[in-house]
C-alpha cells in the first residue's frame, strides 16, 4: 500500500501476447498520481499495445493473452469483471478524433447518459463544465445542438477530451492524441494536458520527442515491446542512461 | 491481325450488351403491351369476382398482409442474427455454422421451402393454407437476405465509433443501440427493400403454403391469394395471358420503386459514412 | 375442438374451407359469392389446388369439404369420406382454329393419345404431326378423360406435353396449329376449336342424354359425421335450384 | 481555472449495483443474439428434416429401390412407376445450356458496365440489370409460354415450341442478372495498378480486359457462376410454363422435358401417397444438387481469401 | 528538329487540370536522350501527374485537362490517335510493383504477346535477355513457371522492369520504383538504372535526394505544379540557383 500513496497504476511482470507474436515484454512501471507520463518509442515499439491494456481495450481483440498484473489505486484490475468501472475511471482519447455522428451536446454527454444521468439541468451542467474544462466551450457554445462531424480536427480532439472529462475520470489516457492535428490545435491541446494534470493523472503516447519534452512529467522508452528506461522527463532527456535511448531522443534512428 | 482479334472481341462484348438490354426492353415491352389495356382504377381497386369482371384488390391486399408479416417476422431475427455474427460471435465453429446455414438458406430453390412449408406449416403446426403459413414460409427465404445486408451495414461502421464508446464505459449493448445500430439503419433498410422485392416476387412457395383462395382475407389465418400467384394462376387455369401481364405491369411498377427507394437509401447509406 | 368444427363454435358466422379440384373449383368459387351474399356471416374459402389434393387435405382436416372431379378411388373412400354429386362434366377435345379436323372417332382419340396415330394426316387433316397434350398425372380431368377413352397412364404417348392447368392446355392449343388437348366444358371457349366425337357435338345435352361419353362427375366430399351446419348449408344450396343454376350457366351439367 | 475545482467534485451516481443490472442486460441480450443467430440453422435442419423424412419414407419403410428411381426413365405415378433419370438429365442439360450462353453474356456485360461503359450509360446498365433481377419469375414464364414458345415453333420450323431450347434461353435470361451483378463486383475489385501496369505495356483497353481484368477476377467470377447454375437449377415457374414437361429422356434440343423442379410443382396438387412422397424424394436430390454446389462456392469463396 | 539530336523529350508551355484544380503550371523541359533525369519535389507538387503526361497514362483520369504539348522525337505525342505505338515507346515502372497474377515467364512475355510476338523460340529470348537486362535472371531462371506474386518486393520490381524492357521502348519512365523496397533490392535497382541508360532514356521520380544524387544525370525540382529548377544533377546539388531549391534539398521543408 505504501507505493500507492505516489503510484496511481502499478504494472508488474506485465507481458502481452498477439496469438503466438509478444508485444509486450516483463513490463514493471508504476505511473504516479496527478503526473504526466509520456511514452515513446518508434513505430510497433509496443506503445499503444501498453496503453490499452491499462483500461482493458485490448479485451475487444481476439487473441490476445496477458501475463503479470496492473493496479489502479491497488486493486488488480485484470481480477475483477466489472470493466465498465475501471472504463469509467480510466478515460481514453484516441490518436484520430472519433466522434460518434451526433451533435456536440449528445456527444459530450454521452458517457454521464449512459451511467444513468437523465436530469436536463444536470447534464447541461456536465457538458458545460467539460466543455470549459477541455477549453473549447468558447469556440461551441452557440452550436452544441450541431453535428460534431462538422468541426475542425483540432476542435474534435478537444471535444474528444472534453467527452472523456465528463465521465469524470481520474485517469486520461492519449494516444497520439496530437498527430492528427495542424501546430496550433496541437499547442492548444498541450495547453490542457498541463492544466488537466492537476486533477487527473495523464497517460500520453507521443511520436514527438518535443512534445515529450513539453508536457510531461516523466517518460517512458519503449523498444521492441521492452521498457528500456523509465524516469523523469528532464533526466530523461538531458542525461539518458541507456545507449539506445540516446540515439533514439537525438533522432539517430525510428 | 491485332486489330482484327481486338474488333472481333469488341464486337462479342457489344453483342452482349445488346442481347441483356434487348431482352430487358423484349421481356418489360410485351408485358406492357400485352397488360396496358387492362389497366384501370377497377381493375386496381375493385373486389374480385369469380364470375369475372372483378379486380385485384383481394390479391393486393393479400401481398401487402404477406410483405408486412414476413418482414415483421424476418427483420428482428435477421438483424439480431446478424448482431450477433459481426460484433458478439467470436470466430469459432459455431459461427462457421450459422454462416454455413444462411448461406445454404440462401441457395435453396423456392420450390422446395413450398414443400417444406407445405407440410412443417401448413400440417404439422396446423395452420392450414393461410396467409400465416405463407409469410412464415417466406420469412425464412428472406432472412439470410437481411441477414447478408444488417452484416455488411455493421461492417461499415468505423470500428472508432464502438472503442470510443466502451472507453466511455458503455457495456456493448449500450453501444450497441446508441452509436452501432443508429449508424447502420439505413444499410439495414436497404435489406429490407430487397427483401420485399422477393416476397413480392415469391409464388412456388407461396402457392404450397398461402394457397390459392381467391378472396378478400379477412385476416392472416385465412388463405389467400398473392397478386403473383394470381398472375401464375390467371395464365395456368383460365389461359388468360392479358391479365397476368396486366397484373405483370403492377409487379414491375413496384420493383422499379422498390429499386428506386433502394438506391436512395444506398445514396444515405454513402454519405451518413462520409 | 375436433376436425373440420373450426367454425362451429358459434352458431351463425364461421369459415368453410373447401379445397380440390380446378375443374370444379371455378364454379363452386362463384356458387360461394352467391351463398355469401345471403349468408353474410359465413365465410367460404375455395382453394384450388387439384382433385386429390382436395381428398387428401379433407382427410387431414386441413379442409372441411373436398373438390374432386372425379370419383373417389378405394384407398380414398376406406378413410371414412361421404361423396356428394353436384354435378356433371363433360371433357372437350380441342385443337387449334385453323385445324381443320373437326371429327374423330372415339378409337382415333385413344389412338392419338397411345401414340399409335402421329400425323395429322391418318385423321384426314394436313401432313403434320400431331402435338398430344395431357394434363398431369392425379388430375381428376385425367382420370375421367383416360376412363372414358379406354387407356391408362402409363399407355400415354410419352411425347405429350404435359400441362397442369386447363386455361395453360388452351393457350398451347390456342398457339400451336398441330396441338390437341382436353378441357372441361367449363373452359372452352371461341379461342380453340371443340371436336365431334363419333359425330356426337360436345354439348351438355349430348352429355345428359348419354350420347357424349367423355364425361364425368363433379363431387364434393367430406369426412363422415364432421360437416359443419355452415359447410351443410352451403353443400345443399349448391344442390338447390339456384345452386344448379349456376352449374348450368358455366356449362357444366345439372344433376337434376 | 474556476471550472476545474468543480470537475473533481461531484462522483456520478454509478455504483456496483447499477452496473450488476447492466451485465445482467449485457448476458441477456447476448443470448437472445445467439438465439436468432441460431434460428437460421433450426430453420435449415427441419427443412432437411421434413423433406429428407417424407423423401426418404418410400424407401425406408415401403421396399422402393432408391437405386431404380435414380436410374430409371420411367414416371408413371398412377402406375407406380417412378424414375427420375429423365428428369434429372433435363435439369443438367437445361443447366449446362443455359450457362453456355448466359455466362459469356453475363460476363461480357459486366465487363462493359465497369470497364467500358461511359459513366452515363453505367448509371442507367445498372439499373436495368436490377430490374431484370427484381421481375417475378412467373413474369418470365408469362413471356416465355406466349412469346418465346410460337416464335421459336416458327423460327426452328418445329411442331411444337416447347423444348429444351426454350427453356434455356428462359433460364439464360434469368441468370443474367445475378452472374453480372456478381462478376462487375469481382472485376470492380481488380486493382487499378493490373489496368494500368498493362496499358502501360501498350495493350489496349479490351486487351486489358480480356487478358488482364477478366482472368484477374477468375474466382468472383467462378462464384457467380455458381451461384447462377443455382438459379438456374431451381428455377420452377418459368420453367414449368415453357418446359412442356413430357417426363422422356431428351435425345435433342427440341425435345420437350421435365426438369427436376417442375416435376414437384406440377404434380404437388395432385400427388398423394407414395407419389407425393416420390415428388419430395424429386426435392430431395434436389436439394442435394444445391448443397454440394453450396459447399463448392464456400470453397471457393474461402479460397479466395486466402 | 535542331533539339531533338539532343532532346528525346520535349515539353512546352504544359498546363494540366484536375477539374478546376490546376496541377502543372506551364512546364517547359527538355529530356535529354540516354540520360537519367530525377524529378523531385514535396508530395503533391506534381512529379507524378507529370511522369504520367509523358505516355498519357492521365488518359485514364476522367476530368483530366491537358494544354501545350509534348514531343517525343519530334512528334506530338498528344495529335496521335495512336497511343499504343506511344505506350509501347515510352514505358512505365511504378511505384508499387503491380505484376499480374501469372507467371514471371507469362509477365514478361505479356508486352510482346499483346504486339504479336506468338513464336515461343522468339518470347523465350525475349524473356531470357528482359530478365538478364534487369539482372534478375539468375534468381529466377529455374522458377519462371511459378506465379510472379510469390517473389519479394525487389525482385517484383525488377521484374516489373524487365517487363517494361521486354518491350524493347526507347523511354522509361519511373515513378518512385524503390520507395516500396529494402535498401539492399534498392541498391541493385539503381546499379540497374545506371546500366539501362546507354540503351534508353530515363526518366525517374523520386523522393530521395541521395538517390537523385547517385542515379541523374539531371535534375528537375517541382514545388506547387511548377518546374521550378531543371539543371545537372551535379550543380543542382551543389549550387542550386534557387533558394527554395536549395532549401528542399538540404531538408529545411517538405
Ligand atoms: N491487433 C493486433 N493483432 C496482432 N498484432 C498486433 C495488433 N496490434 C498491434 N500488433 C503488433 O504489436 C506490436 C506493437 O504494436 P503497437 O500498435 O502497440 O505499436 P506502437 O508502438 O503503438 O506503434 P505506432 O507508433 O506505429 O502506433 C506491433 O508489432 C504490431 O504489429
Ligand atoms: N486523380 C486525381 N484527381 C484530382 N486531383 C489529383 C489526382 N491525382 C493527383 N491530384 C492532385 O494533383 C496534385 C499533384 O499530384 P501528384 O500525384 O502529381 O503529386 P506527386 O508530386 O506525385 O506527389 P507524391 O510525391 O505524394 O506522389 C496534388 O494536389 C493531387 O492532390
Ligand atoms: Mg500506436
Ligand atoms: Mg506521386
Ligand atoms: O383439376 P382437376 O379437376 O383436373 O383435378
Amino acid at each position: 500500500m505504501s507505493q500507492n500513496n505516489k503510484a496511481k497504476l502499478c504494472v508488474s511482470n506485465l507481458d502481452l501476447f498477439y496469438g503466438d507474436n509478444q508485444a509486450l515484454k516483463n513490463i514493471n512501471m508504476n505511473i504516479k498520481r496527478n503526473k504526466v507520463t509520456a511514452l515513446i518509442g518508434p513505430s510497433g515499439c509496443g506503445k499503444s499495445t501498453f496503453l490499452r491494456t491499462l483500461n482493458r481495450m485490448n479485451d475487444l481483440i481476439e487473441n490476445v493473452k496477458i501475463k503479470g498484473q496492473i493496479e489502479v489505486d491497488g486493486e488488480n484490475i485484470y481480477n475483477t469483471e466489472d470493466v465498465i468501472k475501471l472504463r469509467t475511471k480510466v478515460g481514453m482519447v484516441f490518436q484520430k478524433p472519433n466522434l460518434f455522428p451526433m451533435s456536440i451536446y449528445d456527444n459530450v454527454a454521452y458517457g454521464p447518459r449512459t451511467h444513468g444521468t437523465k436530469d436536463k439541468k444536470e447534464l447541461d451542467k456536465i457538458v458545460e463544465e467539460s466543455l470549459k474544462g477541455a477549453a473549447i466551450w468558447e469556440e461551441v457554445k452557440d452550436r452544441l445542438k450541431s453535428s460534431a462531424l462538422g468541426l475542425s480536427g483540432g476542435q474534435q480532439q478537444r471535444i474528444c477530451i472534453a467527452r472523456a472529462i465528463a465521465m469524470k475520470p481520474e485517469v486520461i489516457l492519449m494516444d497520439e492524441p496530437t498527430s492528427a492535428l495542424d501546430p496550433i490545435s496541437t499547442l492548444k491541446v498541450e495547453e490542457l494536458i498541463q492544466e488537466l494534470k492537476d486533477d487527473y493523472t495523464i497517460v500520453i503516447v507521443t511520436h514527438n520527442m518535443q512534445q515529450a519534452a513539453r508536457v510531461s512529467d516523466d517518460t517512458a522508452f519503449f523498444l521492441n515491446g521492452e521498457l528500456v528506461e523509465y524516469k523523469e522527463t528532464k533526466i530523461m532527456f538531458t542525461n539518458p542512461e541507456d545507449k539506445r535511448t540516446e540515439d533514439y531522443i537525438t533522432g539517430r534512428f525510428g | 491481325m491485332r486489330k482484327l482479334k481486338e474488333n472481333i472481341l469488341k464486337l462479342l462484348v457489344y453483342l452482349s450488351v445488346l442481347f441483356t438490354i434487348s431482352t430487358l426492353v423484349l421481356i418489360v415491352g410485351y408485358i406492357f403491351i400485352k397488360g396496358i389495356k387492362g389497366i384501370n382504377l377497377s381493375f386496381l381497386f375493385s373486389d374480385y369476382s369469380a364470375s369475372g369482371d372483378g379486380g385485384i384488390l383481394p390479391m393486393i391486399i393479400t401481398t401487402l398482409y404477406t410483405v408486412a408479416l414476413s418482414i415483421l417476422i424476418a427483420t428482428p431475427i435477421g438483424v439480431l442474427s446478424a448482431i450477433y455474427l459481426q460484433e458478439y460471435a467470436k470466430k469459432g465453429k459455431i459461427v462457421t455454422c450459422i454462416r454455413f446455414a444462411t448461406e445454404s438458406l440462401a441457395g435453396i430453390p423456392s420450390i422446395i421451402y413450398g414443400l417444406f412449408g407445405g407440410i412443417f406449416f401448413v400440417v404439422t403446426l396446423g395452420m392450414k393454407y393461410s396467409i400465416l403459413s405463407g409469410s412464415l414460409t417466406v420469412a425464412i427465404i428472406i432472412l439470410p437476405v437481411i441477414i447478408r445486408t444488417t452484416e455488411e451495414a455493421l461492417k461499415t461502421v468505423p470500428q472508432a465509433y464502438r472503442e470510443a464508446s466502451l472507453a466511455l464505459g458503455s457495456t456493448k449493448f449500450q453501444t450497441l443501440y446508441k452509436v452501432t445500430l443508429p449508424s447502420a439503419i439505413p444499410g439495414i433498410l436497404s435489406g429490407i427493400i430487397l427483401s420485399v422485392g422477393r416476397v413480392i416476387g415469391e409464388s412456388a412457395a407461396i402457392l404450397l403454403t398461402a394457397g390459392t383462395v381467391a378472396q378478400m382475407p379477412g385476416g392472416i389465418f385465412d388463405s389467400a391469394r398473392t397478386l403473383t400467384v394470381h398472375a401464375y394462376l390467371l395464365t395456368k387455369e383460365n389461359g388468360d395471358i392479358q391479365g397476368a401481364a396486366s397484373i405483370g405491369i403492377v409487379l414491375i411498377v413496384i420493383v422499379l420503386l422498390l429499386n428506386t427507394m433502394a438506391r436512395l437509401v444506398a445514396k444515405k447509406l454513402n454519405k451518413a459514412n462520409c | 375442438v375436433g376436425c373440420g368444427s373450426n367454425s362451429s363454435d358459434s352458431s351463425n358466422g364461421g369459415k368453410v374451407t373447401v379445397s380440390g379440384s380446378t375443374s370444379v373449383g371455378p364454379v363452386i368459387e362463384i356458387c360461394a359469392e352467391k351463398f355469401k351474399e345471403a349468408n353474410k356471416d359465413i365465410s367460404i374459402e375455395v382453394q384450388q389446388v387439384g382433385s386429390s389434393a382436395g381428398i387428401k387435405n379433407t382427410i387431414e382436416g386441413t379442409s372441411e369439404i373436398g373438390m374432386a372431379s372425379r370419383d373417389l378411388k378405394d384407398e380414398e373412400k376406406k378413410a371414412g369420406l361421404k361423396e356428394t354429386e353436384v354435378a356433371l362434366d363433360g371433357i372437350a377435345l380441342i385443337t387449334n382454329k385453323s385445324n381443320k379436323v373437326k371429327n374423330l372417332t372415339i378409337n382415333q382419340v385413344k389412338d392419338i393419345y397411345k401414340g399409335k396415330i402421329t400425323n395429322w394426316k391418318e385423321v384426314g387433316g394436313k401432313d403434320t404431326p400431331i402435338v398430344v397434350v395431357s394434363r398431369e398425372d392425379g388430375s381428376g380431368t385425367r382420370d375421367g378423360f383416360q376412363e372414358k377413352v379406354g387407356f391408362k397412364s402409363e399407355e400415354l404417348v410419352k411425347e405429350a406435353q404435359i400441362s397442369d392447368g386447363s386455361g395453360n392446355i388452351k393457350t398451347i392449343v390456342e398457339g400451336n396449329e398441330n396441338a390437341m388437348g382436353y378441357i372441361s366444358f367449363g373452359y372452352v371457349d371461341k379461342s380453340v376449336n371443340s371436336l365431334a366425337i363419333d359425330n356426337v357435338e360436345p354439348t351438355a345435352e349430348n352429355v345428359k342424354a348419354g350420347k357424349y361419353v367423355i364425361a364425368r362427375p363433379f363431387i364434393l366430399v367430406n369426412k363422415e359425421g364432421t360437416l359443419s351446419k355452415q359447410g351443410k348449408s352451403f353443400i345443399d344450396f349448391i344442390l338447390s335450384d339456384e345452386g344448379q343454376k349456376i352449374v348450368k350457366s358455366k356449362g357444366f351439367i345439372s344433376i337434376k | 481555472m474556476l471550472v476545474k475545482s468543480r470537475l473533481v467534485g461531484t462522483k456520478h451516481r454509478d455504483n456496483n449495483n447499477n452496473n450488476k443490472n447492466k451485465y445482467v442486460i449485457e448476458k441477456l441480450a447476448k443470448n437472445i443474439f445467439m438465439i436468432s443467430a441460431f434460428i437460421s440453422v433450426i430453420s435449415l435442419l427441419l427443412i432437411i428434416g421434413f423433406v429428407f423424412y417424407k423423401g426418404l419414407t418410400p424407401f425406408v419403410l415401403k421396399g422402393y429401390s432408391f437405386i431404380d428411381f435414380l436410374a430409371g426413365t420411367e414416371w408413371v405415378p398412377s402406375a407406380d412407376k417412378f424414375g427420375i433419370l429423365s428428369m434429372i438429365t433435363a435439369s443438367i442439360i437445361s443447366t449446362l445450356g443455359a450457362l453456355i450462353i448466359g455466362v459469356p453474356v453475363g460476363i461480357l456485360t459486366a465487363a462493359f458496365i465497369s470497364e467500358i461503359a461511359p459513366k452515363q450509360v453505367a448509371k442507367i446498365m445498372s439499373p436495368a440489370v436490377e430490374l431484370l433481377a427484381g421481375i417475378p419469375s412467373v413474369l418470365y414464364g408469362v413471356f416465355g409460354l406466349s412469346f418465346l414458345v410460337p416464335n421459336i415453333q416458327k423460327i426452328f420450323n418445329l411442331p411444337k415450341g416447347q423444348s429444351l431450347i426454350t427453356i434455356i434461353i428462359v433460364l439464360a435470361i434469368m441468370m443474367l442478372p445475378t452472374i453480372i451483378s456478381v462478376a462487375e463486383t469481382a472485376i470492380r475489385a481488380v486493382p487499378n495498378a493490373y489496368k494500368e501496369g498493362s496499358l502501360a505495356l501498350g495493350a489496349s483497353k479490351i486487351e486489358t480486359i480480356f487478358k488482364v481484368v477478366l482472368p484477374s477476377a477468375k474466382s468472383g467470377i467462378l462464384a457467380a457462376v455458381i451461384l447462377g447454375v443455382g438459379r438456374a437449377l431451381g428455377e420452377t415457374m418459368a420453367v414449368i410454363l415453357v418446359a412442356g414437361n413430357s417426363p422422356i429422356m431428351p435425345t435433342s434440343l427440341t425435345d420437350s422435358v421435365r426438369p427436376l423442379t417442375t416435376n414437384i410443382a406440377i404434380e404437388m396438387g395432385y400427388a398423394f401417397g407414395t407419389h407425393q412422397e416420390m415428388l419430395f424424394t424429386t426435392g430431395v436430390v434436389l436439394f442435394t444438387f444445391i448443397l454440394i454446389l453450396n459447399l463448392v462456392l464456400n470453397k471457393l469463396s474461402s479460397k479466395a481469401v486466402d
